[in-house]
């Protein structure tokens, strides 16, 4: 296969000695664990438990609200303490579920292996999914059921599985298709079958040899499913980007995949898919990193959903005493968490613990007009541009200049030379947009 | 208003060019030295003080003899009686220029005749002369005329002192000087006016600041 | 000496450019030169205004006011040429009270022709009538192009092509200084500045970098 | 009567009246302004052949043709000029003309003055527009020292000396204004060889006095 | 361990990561990169050019901080863009400049130039060249009366003009065959000869044994300086290459003296200020477009107007003025060049 890059894009120190030779480690139970009721795009749960009321591991918290939302579940068994707002990782603060781990482990009984699972109908499939909980977890956490239901006008040609896993530091889905490549890919060919598509791709950087060797082994028999390999680049796992490489396709400015005919989902979401429709598994756990140059003994970690940063860091040996900034996620995307006590979300891929001497954002200088950030930025945007129309409050200019499709992937301040604030300011400039059109409307 | 202030008031205030940023192209053009500037600043301030002393006469005349409804349909052809006021008053000076100064005229050059689009005189006949009475607008015009002049001599006090080391045609910066040509070049009078605007800003807000 | 209208093109536009050279036509350039839109649509105005004022300013010199052998009083009424009058001292209150009319003129006619040129160029049509370009390039032409009261050879032709040609010189400059007055006003200026001083100053840069073309091509 | 034919007739009043008083002024200073006018060429002319009691212009007819090729007038330009010794146009002592030639950024006029050897009396720059403070330099009449320009330098030159010193001639350029230098140069040397030959001068056959 | 578990950590909003390079570190690279130019200049016109490079590099420095403080702002004469600013004023002019000269260009460059327009990255003209164009237009006699002469420099063999400038030279010998009437015959020969003898004279352009300017003279030094430029990533080729390429072809098509298609362009590449200009000069950022397809309009214009002065203008050189006049163009280049967005070609 003729393999195309996307263009822009930056090489950021890529960090993932530290983690990707360590096999998954599971985390010895905590001792209470947060769910929040909200960890997905879309409309939050509304709760169907109440404080005090013994729960069982899988066992449903919280039931969808509409279409566009997914159920949450008790990842341990234990005793609900309350439903009340605690600091949420994405959102700043939210309703979570607290529950008080009990004497022993107890599992829900409906969790169990159906041998005839491929033979299910569509839409049991999709039932089973969305009964798990299932959002994507390649970090925009996107009900999952949602993205395998297109709208019949839309054909779906190709299936995408997104183990690029591009963010620096990360190697949760590298492990995650290291150790679990058959459900990953029973996972995938589910999705291929819910979608009714005939091609399947599974994009990998090529940072990740073995990997690559892995998937290959185990899809040798099937000519439906390929592998295509790309220079380690970032944002090459950014879902447009990504389809740009692999197919030469672009997503419309404004439009979603499935507009030409693709979905793409993340390894972790696969397995989870195969999980929820082969064993009627609830999303409970998931794999994350804990990385980074504050962080004792880095490792990667299998953890139930909810469970607070500080038990996991306390897992892999404590923080350096030079640690100074918890980020949820990776260096580009992440998100800087002020504490410890946050819990683990169905869309935390990793915490990353940085030093003193990488926290701190250098003072902004002038803009030298060096182009730098035009040149890497994958949506070809004016990243100096736009800044410099929201600083001036010139939105509609903003807006005619594109500012809505800044995938918000941060290449633009990380490349700039002069420090400057660009995807912040951006950041800032789109909710204005969005505030605007709102009031328009 | 007394009519001092009304005349005082062009030379800072409302200095026509560094405030108002009117009949720029004179400015720039003639203000290589300070005798151009003030021959310049004189023909100026005649077509002014004439212009406005006529205009305002004409309206006294038109409101003496002309019904209500005469002096409105009077008014349709306002502007274009002006300007054939305010044009033969250029050509007048035009003529006894070239008559009698015959070297100012060539280093004015067309500068003479564009005094007819100067937006200062129209602006003042149009603004003021056809709405105050004969006195103020005599104070007016002078005021003006003088701030217009002042400005010219400023920024010609600057550029052919520097650019070429004299003053009225005096050497006064010494044999040592070599003048920086750039200032009676064309930049030169852009750099200078640009500056003078910014200065004056800048005291401006410095007056506020400490009041 | 007399320029090929090649040379007059050059000049026109590069060398003696009307704003940077001759400091003709200043007040809209500070005035209109703060957004590209309009400055664009001020350059054509100017120019096309620019060109039409020449034509008939030409016209009504050679034919009525100069004691020119075209001159209607000798080429129709057969005057004796010593007797044809010598109207030239009326040659700025005809030419600014012609550029008035005509401009009036063709902003009526845009405006029934075609409204979509009206809507592009109708605004700035009123305020050319006190551009002093417009007059002062009529004027130009009768200093350049006649000698001792007479029309030089070709000067019909230079003086539309200059006309044309300073209009374009016009226009260059003004959308320049729009294109970095927007960019200006984006940036940190110093207070006291912004606005007409550094407006000012960015023009005198401008009028150094155009020393680049001074000496081009004469002769 | 409508409205605007009467108000058009106001305005046609105004400008006439405006006319009429132009006229009257133009009367008056018509003829300053031509005495203006002429005075400086008179002057120009005086200053050259200083010796010269009378100027007198030798003009040539130049046709000025139509689009169908008919003559439609003669168009009359002067030449040059012959000076005269005495009041009653006897004893001519040289000749003038007006030379141009393109310089920096302007065309440049200069006045020229020979004596019967064909030497150059002297020169004056009528009009230029070059960098002031560079090619305006021309203008300086200072006496020549040998160092500096001046138009005192061309006293005495004939017509092949004129060539300027970087072009291997003997006239002084103007300090870092050689090309207005060449272009006065160029332009006399050319017109007056032009000039010499159509008048078929050749020296008078007597030794000169000083 | 739990003495963790209130500590507040550092929160600030991605990427949390950075590039490391920064202002300064670009900066500094251009100014290594300018050193072997230094170095040539040095051996080639004397210790005065040293003398210049300093007191403009002096001035550039002194100013700025000067400007910082008046203005209150923190002073930033740290990272390097006023003693780049100070090193190409110098190079920019004759090894013979007066010594008030270099100090009165870097203030016009520092202060007119660059700080009313709000200093570093604010400035529409390139502060060097802008500065060179004013003392250029303000002491013409000064800037090109007198070319110091290399070290036993000579120019296709005539001696007597060797201190002229390659271009000067060129210039001269073009006029001089196209209005033979107004020659010596001698000289007309010389021209004629001195063209000819045009390509002799390759090595010592490019090693700098030529007059002109103290930095534009040694070609092979900037291009040193430019590789270095280019190994660190401060360069990218599209003004560089594309402005070059367009005086080579311009000058092969238009300038013979024998007509179209006969000139020599690797003169004219390798003489004056191009080498200098093209990688140093033009590539400021500052002053030229954001991306690439303007960098190319750029470059294409900048050699178009370089081309036109050297062979129709009034000086011998276009390079500073072609550089200075396309910067004020950008802002316009910028505004016409905004890339299509990711998908709006798909767009229906
Ligand atoms: C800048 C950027 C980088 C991304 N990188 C990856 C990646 O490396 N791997 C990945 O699975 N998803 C990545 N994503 C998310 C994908 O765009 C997409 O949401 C995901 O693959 C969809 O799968 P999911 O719904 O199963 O999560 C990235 C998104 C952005 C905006
Ligand atoms: C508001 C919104 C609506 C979406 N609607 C759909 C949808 O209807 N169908 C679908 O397949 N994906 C839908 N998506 C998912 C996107 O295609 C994409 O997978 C998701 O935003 C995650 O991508 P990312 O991680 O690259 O940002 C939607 C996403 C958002 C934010
Ligand atoms: C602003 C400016 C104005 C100039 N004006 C003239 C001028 O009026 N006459 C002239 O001969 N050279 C003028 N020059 C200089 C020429 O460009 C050229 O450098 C000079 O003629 C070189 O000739 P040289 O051989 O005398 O040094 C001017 C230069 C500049 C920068
Ligand atoms: C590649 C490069 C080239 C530069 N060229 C110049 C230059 O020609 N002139 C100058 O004054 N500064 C130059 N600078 C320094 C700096 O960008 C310049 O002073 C800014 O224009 C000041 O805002 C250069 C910087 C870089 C990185
Ligand atoms: S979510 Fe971030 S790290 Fe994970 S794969 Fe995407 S970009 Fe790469
Ligand atoms: S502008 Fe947006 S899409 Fe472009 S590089 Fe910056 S963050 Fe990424
Ligand atoms: S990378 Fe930074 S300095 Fe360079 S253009 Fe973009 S914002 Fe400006
Ligand atoms: S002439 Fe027009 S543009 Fe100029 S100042 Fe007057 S009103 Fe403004
Ligand atoms: S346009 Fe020239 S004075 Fe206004």
């Amino acid at each position: 296969m003729k393999i195309k890059s996307f263009h822009g894009g930056v090489h950021p120190f890529e960090g993932k000695e530290f983690t990707e030779k360590k096999k998954i480690e599971i985390l010895p139970l905590p001792g209470t664990v947060s769910i929040p009721l909200a960890q997905h795009i879309g409309a939050p749960t509304n709760p169907i438990v109440e404080k005090g009321q013994e729960v069982k591991a899988g066992e449903k918290l919280a039931e969808a609200n509409g279409y566009i939302s997914v159920p949450v579940h008790a990842s341990i068994s234990g005793k609900v303490k309350g439903i009340e707002d605690i600091d949420h990782p994405v959102a700043g603060r939210g309703k979570a579920v607290t529950i008080v781990a009990g004497e022993s482990e107890e599992w829900i009984d409906t969790i169990r292996e159906d041998k005839n699972y491929f033979d299910l109908s569509v839409d049991e499939m999709r039932n089973r999914i969305r009964e798990a909980g299932l959002a994507g977890m390649g970090g925009a956490t996107f009900p999952t059921h949602v993205k395998l239901s297109p709208p019949p006008d839309k054909k779906i040609d190709t299936a995408i599985l997104n183990g690029v896993e591009c963010e620096p530091y990360l190697t949760a889905d590298h492990r995650l298709m290291l150790e679990y490549p058959e459900d990953i890919l029973n996972g995938f060919r589910l999705i291929m079958k819910i979608l009714g598509v005939q091609r399947g791709i599974i994009g990998i950087e090529n940072n990740k040899r073995d990997a690559v060797e892995v998937m290959r082994q185990y899809i040798n028999n099937s000519n439906n499913i390929k592998i295509a390999v790309f220079p380690v680049k970032y944002p090459q796992g950014a879902e447009k980007q990504l389809i740009k490489a692999t197919l030469n396709r672009e997503v419309p400015s404004g439009g979603l995949p499935m507009d030409i005919g693709v979905v793409v989902q993340n390894v972790g979401t696969a397995k989870a898919v195969y999980d929820a429709v082969a064993h009627r598994r609830p999303l409970t756990h998931r794999v994350l990193t804990v990385t980074g140059s504050g962080i004792r003994e880095p490792k990667n970690v299998l953890a139930p959903i909810g469970t607070p940063f500080q038990d996991i860091v306390d897992f892999c040996g404590g923080l350096t005493e030079k640690a100074s900034k918890i980020i949820m996620g990776g260096p580009m995307m992440g998100i800087s968490q002020p504490h410890l006590k946050v819990p683990v979300v169905k869309g935390t891929s990793g915490i990353l613990i940085l030093e003193e001497k990488e926290s701190h954002l250098r003072p902004e200088e002038p803009c030298i007009n060096c182009g730098r950030c035009v040149l890497v930025c994958p949506s070809h945007l004016l990243p100096t541009t736009l800044q410099m129309l929201v600083y001036n409050e010139r939105i509609e200019e903003a807006e005619d200049l594109h500012i809505m499709d800044c995938i918000e992937c941060g290449s633009c301040s990380y490349i700039c030379p002069a420090n400057r604030y660009l995807v912040q300011t951006i950041r800032h400039g789109k909710r204005q947009v969005i505030q605007a059109r709102k009031k328009a409307s | 208003m007394s009519l001092i202030t009304e005349a005082v008031k062009g030379i800072y205030k409302e200095n026509p060019v560094f405030r108002l940023a009117l009949g720029l192209c004179p400015v720039l053009a003639v203000s290589t030295s300070i005798i151009n500037a003030i021959g310049m600043g004189a023909a100026t301030t005649f077509v002014l003080l004439s212009s406005n002393t006529i205009v305002s006469l004409l309206i006294l005349l038109f409101g003496k003899i002309l019904s209500e409804e005469g002096q409105k349909s009077i008014n349709k052809i306002r502007i274009p009686m002006f300007i054939v006021v305010i044009a033969s008053f250029v050509t007048i000076v035009e003529m006894v220029m070239a008559a009698y100064f015959p070297e100012l005229s060539e280093s004015l050059g067309i500068f003479i005749p564009l005094i007819v689009v100067n937006c200062i005189i129209l602006g003042r006949a149009e603004g003021f002369a056809s709405k105050n009475p004969l006195l103020p607008s005599i104070a007016d015009a002078i005021g003006m005329g003088i701030g217009f002049t002042l400005a010219l001599t400023a920024i010609a006090f600057i550029r052919e002192l520097l650019g070429s080391g004299a003053l009225l045609g005096f050497n006064i910066m010494g044999g040592e000087f070599k003048p920086v040509l750039l200032f009676i070049l064309p930049p030169g009078a852009f750099l200078v006016i640009g500056i003078y605007m910014g200065f004056l800003n800048w005291l401006d807000e410095r007056k506020k600041r400490s009041s | 000496m007399e320029y090929s209208i090649f040379q007059i093109i050059i000049l026109s536009i590069f060398v003696n450019n009307f704003v940077l050279a001759r400091f003709l036509g200043l007040c809209p350039y500070m005035g209109v030169s703060k957004q590209l839109d309009s400055a664009i649509g001020m350059g054509m105005a100017v120019t096309f205004v620019m060109t039409i004022a020449s034509l008939v300013t030409w016209l009504l010199y050679t034919f009525f006011l100069a004691p020119t052998y075209e001159n209607v009083f000798y080429s129709l009424f057969n005057l004796p040429i010593q007797d044809v009058p010598d109207l030239t001292f009326l040659r700025t209150i005809v030419f600014i009270l012609v550029i008035a009319s005509l401009v009036q003129f063709i902003e009526m006619y845009i405006q029934k022709v075609s409204p979509t040129l009206y809507r592009a160029l109708g605004i700035y049509l009123p305020l050319i009538t006190t551009n002093c370009a417009i007059l002062g390039v009529a004027v130009l032409n009768i200093d350049l192009f006649f000698i001792d009261g007479l029309p030089a050879e070709s000067s019909f032709i230079h003086t539309i092509v200059q006309a044309f040609s300073a209009g374009l010189g016009f226009t260059l400059v003004l959308v320049l200084m729009a294109g970095i007055r927007e960019r200006l006003e984006m940036i940190g200026i110093p207070k006291p500045l912004r606005g007409l001083p550094i407006a000012f100053i960015v023009a005198g840069l401008m009028s150094i970098a155009f020393l680049g073309f001074s000496g081009m091509n004469i002769g | 009567m409508s409205n605007i034919v009467r108000l058009g007739i106001v305005l046609a009043i105004v400008t006439l009246i405006a006319a009429f008083v132009l006229a009257e002024i133009y009367s008056v200073t018509k003829p300053r302004i031509e005495i203006q006018k002429k005075a400086k060429e008179r002057e120009a002319l005086d200053y050259v052949l200083p010796n010269a009691k009378v100027l007198e212009p030798v003009s040539k007819k130049i046709p000025i043709v139509n689009d169908e090729g008919d003559t439609l007038y003669q168009k009359e330009v002067v030449e040059y000029y012959r000076a005269y010794e005495k009041e009653d146009s006897t004893g001519l002592i040289g000749y003038a003309f007006k030379a141009e030639g393109a310089g920096y950024s302007s065309i440049i006029e200069t006045m020229v003055g020979f004596d019967t050897w064909g030497d150059i009396t002297r020169i004056k720059i009528i009009s230029q527009k070059e960098t002031p403070g560079l090619g305006a330099l021309a203008e300086n009449s200072e006496p020549f020292e040998g160092k500096k320009w001046s138009t005192q330098q061309f006293r005495d030159k004939s017509v092949e000396d004129l060539k300027v010193d970087k072009d291997g001639g003997e006239i002084v350029s103007i300090t870092g204004a050689t090309i207005t230098s060449r272009a006065i140069t160029n332009s006399i040397r050319t017109e007056m060889k032009d000039l010499l030959n159509r008048i078929e001068f050749s020296p008078k056959d007597q030794t000169k006095e000083n | 361990m739990n003495e963790t578990a209130d500590k507040l950590f550092i929160s600030t909003s991605s990427p949390h990561l950075r590039d490391t390079d920064s202002i300064n570190k670009i900066m500094w690279t251009v100014n290594v990169a300018l050193i072997p130019a230094l170095i040539m200049a040095y051996y080639f016109f004397g210790t005065r050019a040293l003398w210049i490079t300093l007191l403009a590099v002096v001035a550039a420095v002194a100013t700025e901080a000067l400007v910082h403080r008046v203005a209150g702002k923190s002073i930033r004469i740290h990272d390097g863009s006023a003693v780049i600013t100070g090193i190409l004023l110098a190079f920019n002019l004759p090894a013979s400049a007066p010594w008030w000269m270099p100090i009165v260009g870097s203030v016009f460059a520092i202060v007119i130039v660059k700080e009313l327009f709000g200093g570093l990255g604010n400035n529409i003209l390139n502060p060097a060249l802008a500065a060179r164009a004013f003392l250029l237009a303000s002491w013409p006699v000064e800037m090109t009366a007198s070319w110091v002469s290399p070290r036993e420099g000579t120019l296709s063999g005539i001696s007597a003009i060797t201190s002229a400038t390659p271009l000067s030279l060129l210039k001269d010998s073009a006029e001089i065959i196209a209005n033979p009437q107004n020659y010596e015959p001698g000289r007309v020969q010389q021209a004629q000869e001195a063209i000819a003898n045009l390509s002799s004279s390759y090595s010592n352009l490019l090693i700098g044994n030529v007059g002109g300017c103290i930095g534009e003279t040694s070609v092979i030094a900037l291009l040193i300086g430019a590789l270095f430029m280019f190994y660190r990533h401060v360069l990218t080729w599209q003004i560089p290459f594309t402005y070059i390429g367009t005086v080579a072809l311009l000058a092969w098509i238009f300038g013979g003296s024998e007509g179209l298609f006969t000139g020599n362009w690797i003169f004219h590449i390798l003489s004056g200020g191009l080498i200098l200009g093209a990688f140093y000069m033009a590539t400021d950022m500052v002053t030229s477009p954001l991306n690439s397809r303007g960098q190319i309009i750029f470059g294409v214009g900048c050699g178009i107007l370089t081309v036109a002065i050297r062979l129709w203008g009034g000086y011998p050189e276009g390079v500073s003025y072609s550089i200075i006049l396309m910067n004020l163009a950008v802002p316009l280049i910028d505004r016409y060049t905004v890339p299509s967005v990711f998908g709006e070609v798909n767009k229906k």
